[in-house]
């Protein structure tokens, strides 16, 4: 069995290593016929092990020391367990149908590199390579039975999404985007890597199940330096790292702009899994959580103000793209929220089922785009509906599962994210409780805004390409000599292309299905533990009387009815009134360049820390290094005796007389010296 | 009688006075070579009298051989005073300054 | 044959630098192979230092014992623990790769030039393996002379200010030991056995005295905040091999000699005054990172980096505890892979562009994808990426710090956010973006010999993250012994 | 006061007076003929020491010898006198400070507070003693080798001065055997060949010779 | 009354005879063949030095052997001077020849001269007794005056003859004064005969230090010590090159045995007052001759005032001989022998320096300037490698004969206790360090001014060669030299 797991992650791995270092001789079809074998073994391995585990052969073992230093006993391990397995699953699945439409919308990718590029000629084949790697790493990271390799694989997933947001390095706004990805990652890292270390120096190990055996003793203890009580300050480390990767405010502002990478990537690493590794990160460490309720409660405000904040930044956005991707980042505002509310499961399930949804949105998107000709722009589109049949229902779908409307998958992770969180003790829950309903409500409206603007409507696309300038203009410039201007003529997408996007449309309708087994039936088992204190998950439980029942209780909710009056207010605004918003903006100008503005993070950060690091960067090495060390100590010093040497050989004036003074005045000197002496 | 100091004290007069010409004497080099003879007559009376008043000849001998020497050193520092005259046409101690720094 | 391994290591690059030297000028086909012969052999004759060493052991092993000045009891002792033994090897490896890097690129003097390499590998290796005070500082001062030369000669437009610079700076740091060294001489009772100083007793106030005249020698060749200005203008003037010896091996000495001689002689002042060298190192760490993120110089802004790098070895020896200790250990040997192959990243664009400015560059991926590859790829490792072997090191200094003091291990951490910030800044106006110029869009991808050293590289990082294991493993005894000894009062 | 307290305090009085007049002296003839009182009054003191031999011998030695020799360069050399003493009595009160500090110091070591030897008796000797054959005795014996070396400075000092001073004068004409004997064929005759000349009148211009 | 006479032991000064008697045939031989055959005076002035080094050798029996009324010394430790003093002269012989031919300077005057010189030197390495230090000093010193002025038609060399003979008769005068306080004091002229009076304590301290503060400016005259150095840049500078390598090498020997011998042998009791006078001193020294060498263009002049500073490095070593008034006799001939080995290896260092200003003097050229030196190592490799390890050794940077011979002096100095004032020679050393390594800079780094080829003989060469090779070899094995240093004194204190 433990070959098996092994060559899960080493099965994608493989497939990258063949078609990154050998995309020459591979080809383009050898390239995603390798890489795609890759994964889909893992695929359906993981489906076996998923079989295996729910027989309940749970394992916990190393593969190799890593490395042994100062009694800390470093292993490369796997715990496969049901969330191990249940993550496995999802990132696997979805990869295999990414890397399937990757196929048709990577087709004719030679387009968006600048003509004699060497870079551009295997573009194909790394692609591949780099999406392999990438379920490699999050393969890793799921499957790790301790927080080193967690750490490799959080950083390793990091490192593919930088390469994959800066995919067409050429353009300017996509490595910007992949750096400011890289490094706001970092700075959740930063936090990440102290809990890692708060772990290491206080339990004596970083194997989870040694950590959680020890997790009683940590909680009384206090750290020695700071005084905080140990098993906040680790929880708060840890989840600052969840914030980074899974776009916690504020740390979210990387995710907008890592649409700037191919839509497979949105749609794989920041929507599916990666973006998700976060919530999963905190459901692993439930047992450490649940000992801390300022944990609990910073994670669930946190949740709370990123899944308000992102959805009203989403009405607002004109980009296909970013629109969903600012739904991604109010999802998984919910889903931390179901974290900071104890409801792990909750979080997990909302994973998954947004992994289905979400992946469709992005595919969905990304047929658009295609379709369009790499045109993004909401506003340049409309009426599609009847150009491509598929990609509607699909996206549709997904839209709705989005918004939470049952029977679709999202609303019944959605509707026990809300009941969790109203359920939830922690401070903050009933702050959080309200931030979830208003979301919805948006959540509905920006969704439906998004399907209403794009498939319906005017055919705003044969207005042609008069205002270049948004979307991503560089690309543009790049490939001007494409020819693609004048009005376009939609169609639908390749088979390829489609066919991921039905094979993720079901799970998008029916994963949501599942919800009785995955919470209410202890299928998680041992791998999330949740304190006796914290009753909301056993209350939903108790509540629950199956789907059909959960169905007909959620109509009757507040949630619910939300959400409909969102697409409602959408259907009203943008198929009944299209003149409206533009009036709407007007009035409120205010608010709406708030939103438009993203509240400021985006200048602030440039301002303040990339402006303040090279302002202090520039300081202390004008000031510091060149004036104060170089100028005055070294160079000073240096001036110095050169000064004094000039002095020295005034003494040397060629006089006799001068000379012979001098010999008197030592021995007179000397006598002095010791006749004063004796 | 006259004590060993009184002879010792006169000698170091003249030797503070040879040591003050040579540095005071900033023109005339030849001056410069008699303050230095100066110098070794005032030694010499030292040695002198010690060697009185300690009835040892050693000293004496010492005087000898410094008058010897003293004349060879005259000769030398003549000849190169005369060498130098005639390179520089000057015996200005003043003028000996292109070697400095 | 054991018994001579050292000797080896030390004397035969150097006494090959001979026939190079020999070999004169012109001749440079052979001078070449000649010289990549001598390093090859120099690198071979250590290999067998890790194979039959003992990781068990926590003395020195390969012990050569010989009279050298009888007149002063210096001995030519030489021996290697877990410790020094994998910078020996680490030296001999990269002598071989700045050899090949150096192949068609040095048109002067290229006798002279890799002579002077394999001169200095020579004294490295010396001064990794002695275990007597002068032989330790005879081979830590000649060292600069090879360098010098090399700075000087072929280095850039303001070469000279930077070889004097870093030829004065260096001095000035290693004088001061020297008179430590007599002290200690004079204290032993007439021994210049450096382990018998371990176990001599010293008073307080003579081991702060001597702890600082060690740690203004080796603070400066590490070197540590304030005294680092030296390695930005010699790293900067010095051609690709030189900075990369420098980097790799150089800056090394001075930590090594952290661990030879500071700890271990005068532990409680070590103790005393580690507050002080936690403070630099982490002023090191997060100044230096602020610096490097301004450079426009590329390899500028690599030393700035390697300086910030080196904080994590000191901030790791001065938390006393094994993890620390060893992860400051493993990081300056994945820095001398690092370092060395930025260096090298840099020397590549430098041979063809002739410029190392970074707004002279951009899109070079675009004509030089493997190289772009590999250059990303180091910039990642140096950024501190997991399965790179420059997370191993902090990653370590960074859990000893947290175990030391909270607030020590954030300020290290730190560098996770600096450390990317300022690499990857530089490889997005670099590698990234479109064709910056005509220049760049004429480059060559690089060629075998290239891609040889940068593979090879790459290979050693690449295994040293996903496999650190065999390089702490040598250390562990040695280390554990260390800090058993250093948490000893050892005064009178 | 004995008569020899006196005559010491005449010569010591004299010998102070004339070494002063060397260094202060305008002309350097003077300087020397007050050094040579100087050394008169020095052989006094000498005499009174009962150091004959080497009285005489600084007389004649030194105001023999040398000081003719002083003279003989001061003369030789065309030395401005009016210059020789610019600046003097500028630096003057320095250089007075400076030896009267001296003098000062080196008086009070020697004045006797801690010098025993100071008070000792003066040797009275024979009236048959002769100063002379004792230091003759010794010279040639005990210090043969400090004679000898003695004797290769003044060697040196021979060869020095000649080697400094001798010029061949141009219009010196007295041969060299050595030159004479290592002459070698070849350089006593040269033949040259010289093509037939034809002198030109050349333009004169006799006006202005006369 | 010569009954009583005794013929003295000629045995011990056979070198010294035998110098003298071969100056009167290289002399008739000059004057018979010199104008045409000057090569005949060369060779028969090293056939002499050769000579002598050969008795030197065959009559060192390691004894103590006093001769001359005891005012003669022949021991292991002026054994080991001569032959070094021997192999500087005919270094500089060698060296110099060449530069002096195209000069018209070698003339017999000059062999006779460096002949008598060293005879010069060798009496003061033998002095047992003030006198014939004093006449072995003036015997020296006067050959030197002649040296220096032998370029009658140079402004500059007689302008430096006439500074070193004023300076010089001042200091011999106040040596004298000095000596002729402690002949009072103790009633003797032996240095043994002194010692001894001293230790029986029936002599005025006063007086004594009162004398010994002449006699330490003497010898620190000879020494070249600040304050009293002021004639070494000038004379250095102005004499003929030749001439500046012959004062700034065997002499320096001769003035260590000067200092150890009035110091050591005649004044130890003194040895609290003197070691502290001669730090002062030193200290001065060190740091002036190292400031002022830094601003320096002309090589000569530099090499001048870094012969301060060594000479300052060097007595660091004399002057840690007696710790805490305690004679530890092994810590007295560690002090001592560290001074030696200085002293030797300078000698060496800087006849290697001057011997380089030599290599690159050309008929009516001469190489004295810091300019000259640059790109050397375009012009010749080898040579500039030599100039390198000549000037790295006077730095003191390791493996060459200067670091170690550094590192003697070091060591003694701090274990008398002088930590402080090692600490502050070390950082001078440092100031010291930038001016050899312009030399280098300039050699290496720069491109050359003056690419004509170098003319200088293979004699030139293959000397310099070696002497470069010697200083790197006693580099690298130090042991040999600094065990002769060391058991010379040992055998002769």
């Amino acid at each position: 069995m433990k070959t098996l797991y092994l060559l899960v992650p080493l099965a994608p791995l493989a497939g990258a290593i063949l078609a990154g270092f050998f995309s020459s001789i591979l080809g383009r079809a050898g390239a995603h016929t390798v890489t795609s074998i890759g994964v889909a073994i893992s695929f359906i391995l993981s489906v076996l092990i998923f079989q295996d585990v729910q027989a309940g052969h749970v394992f916990n073992g190393a593969v190799y020391t890593w490395m042994e230093s100062g009694g800390l006993k470093l292993e490369v391990g796997f715990l496969i367990d049901q969330l191990t397995v249940l993550m496995m699953l999802v990132v696997t699945f979805v990869s295999l149908m990414v890397h399937i439409y990757t196929i048709g919308y990577m087709a004719h990718d030679e387009e968006n590199w600048p003509s004699g590029s060497k870079a551009g000629t295997n573009s194909y084949q790394r692609f591949f390579s780099y999406i392999s790697l990438f379920t490699f790493s999050m393969l890793m990271l799921v499957m790790s039975n301790n927080f080193v390799q967690l750490f490799f694989g959080w950083e390793a997933v990091g490192l593919v999404s930088y390469l994959l947001i800066g995919f067409w390095s050429v353009r300017e706004t996509a490595i910007y985007a992949n750096l400011k990805a890289f490094l706001v990652n970092r700075v959740g890292d930063f936090g990440f890597l102290l809990g890692i270390g708060l772990v290491a120096a206080y339990a004596g190990s970083l194997d989870y199940a040694q950590v959680f055996a020890k997790r009683n003793e940590l909680a009384a203890l206090t750290e020695v330096v700071t005084g905080w009580p140990l098993i906040t300050a680790i929880c708060i480390c840890l989840f600052i790292g969840a914030m980074g990767k899974s776009a916690q405010f504020p740390l979210h502002v990387w995710l907008p702009d890592s649409m700037e990478g191919p839509t497979p990537i949105s749609a794989l690493i920041h929507a599916a899994t990666m973006v998700t590794a976060g919530i999963f990160m905190v459901s692993r460490m439930s047992p450490l959580f649940e000992l801390s309720d300022t944990a609990l409660s910073f994670v669930i405000v946190i949740g709370a103000i990123t899944t308000l904040s992102m959805a009203l930044i989403a009405i607002v956005q004109t980009d296909v793209k970013r629109v969903v991707a600012y739904s991604t980042l109010s999802q998984l505002g919910y889903m931390t929220m179901a974290l900071g509310a104890s409801a792990y499961s909750v979080a997990i399930f909302h994973l998954m089922t947004h992994a289905f949804f979400k992946a469709v949105l992005f595919l969905g998107a990304g047929s658009v785009i295609i379709a369009m000709h790499h045109e993004q722009d909401m506003r340049k589109m409309g009426g599609l509906r009847k150009y491509m049949p598929i990609t509607y229902a699909t996206m549709l779908i997904g839209a709705i599962a989005n918004a939470g409307l049952p029977p679709f998958a999202g609303f019944f992770s959605k509707d026990s994210i809300i009941e969790a969180v109203h359920l939830a003790q922690v401070p903050g829950a009933h702050f959080a409780y309200y931030c979830a309903l208003a979301a919805v409500f948006v959540g509905g409206l920006y969704s439906f805004r998004l399907i209403f603007f794009t498939f319906h409507g005017e055919e705003r696309f044969r207005h042609g390409h008069d205002d270049h300038g948004h979307g991503h203009d560089a690309a543009h410039d790049a490939h001007d000599d494409h020819g693609h201007h004048g009005p376009v003529e939609p169609h639908e997408s390749p088979k390829v292309v489609t066919l991921p996007l039905i094979l993720l449309a079901i799970p998008a309708i029916a994963s949501g299905w599942l919800i009785g087994t995955i919470l209410y039936g202890n299928w998680f088992g041992n791998a999330i533990t949740i304190a006796g204190v914290h009753k909301g998950m056993a209350t939903m439980a108790e509540e629950f009387h199956g789907i059909f029942g959960m169905m007909a209780h959620g109509v009757t909710t507040l949630p619910f009815w939300l959400a409909l009056s969102g697409a409602a207010t959408a259907w009203y605004l943008y198929i009944a009134r299209p003149d409206l918003p533009a009036v709407i903006k007007q009035k409120l100008a205010f608010p709406a360049m708030i939103l438009e503005e993203k509240y400021g993070f985006d200048r602030f950060n440039d301002w303040f820390f990339a402006g303040g690091a090279r302002l202090i960067g520039r300081g202390l090495w004008k000031g510091g290094d060149q004036m104060l060390i170089d100028g005055v100590m070294v160079n000073g010093s240096a001036g110095a005796v050169g000064w004094i040497s000039g002095l020295v050989r005034l003494f040397q004036t060629g006089r006799i007389y001068q000379y012979a003074f001098w010999m008197i005045f030592g021995v007179f000197g000397l006598m002095t010296l010791w006749m004063s002496r004796v | 009688m006259i004590p060993l100091s009184h002879y010792l004290i006169l000698a170091a007069i003249l030797f503070a006075i040879s040591i003050v010409g040579i540095f005071l004497n900033r023109k005339n080099l030849i001056v410069l070579l008699m303050a230095i003879e100066l110098m070794l007559l005032a030694v010499n009376l030292n040695f002198v009298a010690f060697s009185h008043y300690l009835n040892d000849l050693s000293g004496q001998i010492f005087v000898f051989f410094i008058l010897v020497v003293a004349a060879a050193e005259s000769g030398i520092g003549l000849a190169i005073l005369v060498v130098l005259f005639r390179n520089l046409s000057s015996i200005d101690v003043e003028d000996l300054d292109t070697l400095k720094g | 044959m054991n018994s001579q391994l050292l000797s080896l290591a030390i004397w035969v690059p150097i006494l090959g630098a001979v026939p190079v030297f020999a070999a004169g000028s012109e001749r440079r086909c052979l001078v070449r192979w000649l010289a990549l012969a001598v390093a090859i052999a120099g690198f071979l004759v250590t290999l067998p230092l890790y194979t039959r060493f003992d990781v068990t052991q926590a003395g020195m092993q390969f012990v050569e014992q010989a009279p050298w000045i009888t007149r002063f009891n210096v001995q030519y002792l030489l021996g290697v623990d877990g410790i020094s033994m994998p910078f020996i090897l680490l030296n001999s490896f990269i002598t071989v790769m700045v050899v090949l890097a150096g192949w068609e690129v040095i048109e002067e003097k290229q006798a002279q030039y890799m002579g002077a390499f394999l001169v200095m590998s020579g004294l490295m290796n010396g001064i990794f393996s002695a275990l007597d005070g002068v032989l330790f500082y005879v081979f830590f001062e000649a060292s600069l002379i090879p360098m010098y030369i090399i700075i000087g000669v072929w280095g850039g437009p303001n070469r000279v200010y930077a070889a004097i610079k870093f030829f004065l700076y260096t001095l000035l740091g290693s004088l001061l030991m020297l008179v430590a060294l007599i002290w200690l001489f004079l204290e032993s009772g007439g021994s210049f056995n450096i382990l018998e100083w371990h176990r001599m007793p010293i008073a307080m106030g003579p081991q702060i005295l001597i702890f600082i005249a060690f740690l203004v020698s080796f603070a400066v060749k590490v070197p540590m905040w304030p005294v680092h200005t030296w390695l930005p203008d010699a790293h900067v003037e010095a051609p690709t091999g030189g900075s990369v010896v420098l980097a790799a091996i150089a800056l090394k000495l001075g930590a090594y000699g952290f661990v030879r001689f500071s700890l271990p002689i005068v532990p409680d002042a070590s103790h005393y005054l580690a507050p002080l060298m936690i403070a630099l190192s982490l002023t090191a760490v997060v100044y230096i990172g602020f610096v490097a993120l301004v450079q426009a110089d590329m390899k500028k802004l690599i030393a700035y980096s390697s300086i910030s790098h080196m904080g994590f070895v000191t901030l790791g020896f001065f938390i006393f505890n094994a993890i620390g200790v060893e992860g400051a250990l493993v990081q300056m040997i994945s820095h001398g892979f690092i370092s060395a192959a930025m260096f090298l990243c840099v020397g590549v664009m430098y041979d063809r562009m002739h410029s190392r400015m970074i707004a002279d560059y951009g899109g070079v991926v675009h004509t030089m994808p493997k190289f772009a590859g590999l250059f990303v790829f180091f910039a990642m490792a140096n950024s501190g990426l997991p399965a790179t072997s420059g997370f191993v090191g902090e990653f370590m200094v960074i859990l000893g710090a947290i175990k030391a003091n909270f607030w020590m291990g954030f300020a290290a951490a730190t560098t996770l956010i600096l450390g990317a910030a300022y690499t990857l800044w530089m490889i997005k106006r670099v590698v990234f973006g479109a064709v910056a110029n005509d220049h760049v869009a004429a480059l060559e991808d690089i060629n075998g010999r290239e891609f040889l050293v940068l593979g090879l590289l790459a290979a050693c990082v690449l295994a040293m993250g996903l496999y650190p294991f065999p390089f702490t493993e040598v250390m562990h005894a040695s280390v554990d012994n260390l800090l058993k000894h250093v948490a000893v009062v050892k005064l009178q | 006061m004995e008569f020899k307290t006196i005559l010491f305090y005449i010569f010591a009085a004299v010998t102070v007076l004339a070494a002063l007049r060397v260094i202060t002296a305008r002309n350097p003839v003077h300087a020397a003929l007050f050094l040579v009182l100087a050394f008169f009054n020095v052989a006094g003191l000498w005499m009174l020491l009962q150091a004959e031999f080497l009285a005489l011998v600084l007389i004649m030695v030194y105001v023999g010898a040398v000081m003719v020799l002083f003279l003989f360069v001061v003369m030789m050399l065309d030395i401005n006198i009016e210059e020789v003493r610019q600046g003097f009595w500028k630096n003057l009160p320095l250089g007075a400070l400076v030896g009267g500090l001296m003098v000062a110091e080196m008086a009070a070591v020697l004045s006797g507070r801690y010098f025993s030897l100071a008070n000792l008796p003066p040797q009275t000797l024979p009236a048959n003693y002769s100063n002379t054959k004792d230091l003759a005795r010794v010279l040639y014996t005990d210090y043969a080798y400090p004679f000898e070396i003695a004797s290769v400075i003044l060697l040196v000092g021979i060869i020095a001065a000649v080697m400094l001073t001798l010029r061949r004068r141009k219009d010196n004409k007295a041969m060299h055997s050595s030159d004479q004997i290592a002459v070698k064929s070849k350089d006593r005759m040269r033949l040259v060949k010289m093509a037939p000349e034809v002198e030109l009148p050349a333009p004169e211009n006799k006006g202005e010779q006369a | 009354m010569l009954n009583n006479f005794v013929m003295p032991d000629l045995y011990p000064a056979a070198p010294e005879i035998f110098l003298l008697l071969m100056s009167f045939l290289v002399l008739f031989v000059d004057l018979i063949f010199g104008a045409t055959h000057r090569w005949m005076t060369a060779m028969l002035t090293v056939v002499t030095l050769l000579g002598c080094a050969a008795i030197t050798l065959v009559t060192s029996d390691g004894q103590t052997t006093l001769t001359f009324s005891n005012m003669f010394v022949d021991d292991l430790l002026s054994d080991f001077l001569k032959l070094v003093t021997y192999l500087a002269v005919i270094m500089m012989l060698i060296y110099g020849r060449q530069y002096l031919a195209d000069r018209g300077l070698d003339k017999g005057e000059f062999y006779l001269l460096v002949l008598y010189a060293t005879l010069g030197m060798m009496v003061m390495i033998s002095a047992a007794s003030f006198l014939t230090m004093y006449l072995g000093l003036e015997l020296m010193s006067l050959s030197l005056y002649g040296l220096v002025a032998i370029d009658r038609e140079s402004r500059r060399g007689t302008e430096a003859a006439m500074k070193y003979f004023v300076l010089g008769a001042l200091a011999s005068g106040m040596l004298l004064y000095g000596m002729s306080m402690i002949y009072g004091a103790t009633g003797s002229l032996e240095l043994g005969s002194v010692a001894q009076a001293m230790y029986q304590g029936h002599s005025e301290k006063t007086v004594l230090v009162f004398g010994l503060v002449f006699v330490v400016a003497g010898v620190a005259f000879k020494l070249g010590m600040v304050p009293f150095h002021m004639w070494i840049p000038d004379v250095y500078h102005g004499a003929p090159t030749a001439v500046t390598m012959f004062i700034g090498s065997a002499p320096k020997l001769a003035a260590f045995a000067m200092a150890l011998r009035l110091l050591v042998y005649g004044l130890f009791a003194l040895a609290v007052d003197w070691q502290k006078m001669l730090l002062i001193m030193a200290v001065l020294s060190i740091g002036l001759g190292n400031l002022a060498a830094i601003a320096q263009t002309n090589i000569k002049r530099m090499l001048a005032y870094s012969a301060i500073s060594h000479m300052g490095y060097m007595v660091l070593g004399l002057m840690s001989g007696l710790v805490g008034g305690q004679l530890d006799p092994f810590t007295a001939v560690n002090a001592y022998s560290s001074a030696l080995y200085y002293t030797v290896a300078y000698v060496l260092m800087s006849l290697g320096a001057f011997g380089m200003v030599l290599l690159l003097s050309r008929a009516g050229y001469e190489a004295e300037n810091l300019e000259d030196f640059k790109g050397l190592n375009k012009r010749s490799p080898w040579f500039a490698a030599m100039m390198l390890i000549m000037m790295f050794s006077m730095a003191g940077i390791p493996f060459f004969v200067g670091f170690f011979a550094k590192f003697a002096v070091l060591l003694a100095a701090i274990k008398a206790g002088y930590t402080a004032v090692a600490v502050i020679a070390v950082m001078f050393s440092l100031i010291g360090a930038f001016y050899y390594l312009r030399v280098v800079k300039l050699m290496y780094f720069d491109t050359p001014v003056d690419s004509a080829p170098i003319t200088a003989g293979l004699d030139l060469r293959v000397l310099l060669s070696l002497n470069g090779l010697a200083v790197a070899g006693f580099g690298l094995f130090p042991d040999s030299l600094m065990l002769v240093c060391t058991t010379a004194l040992m055998r002769s204190l």
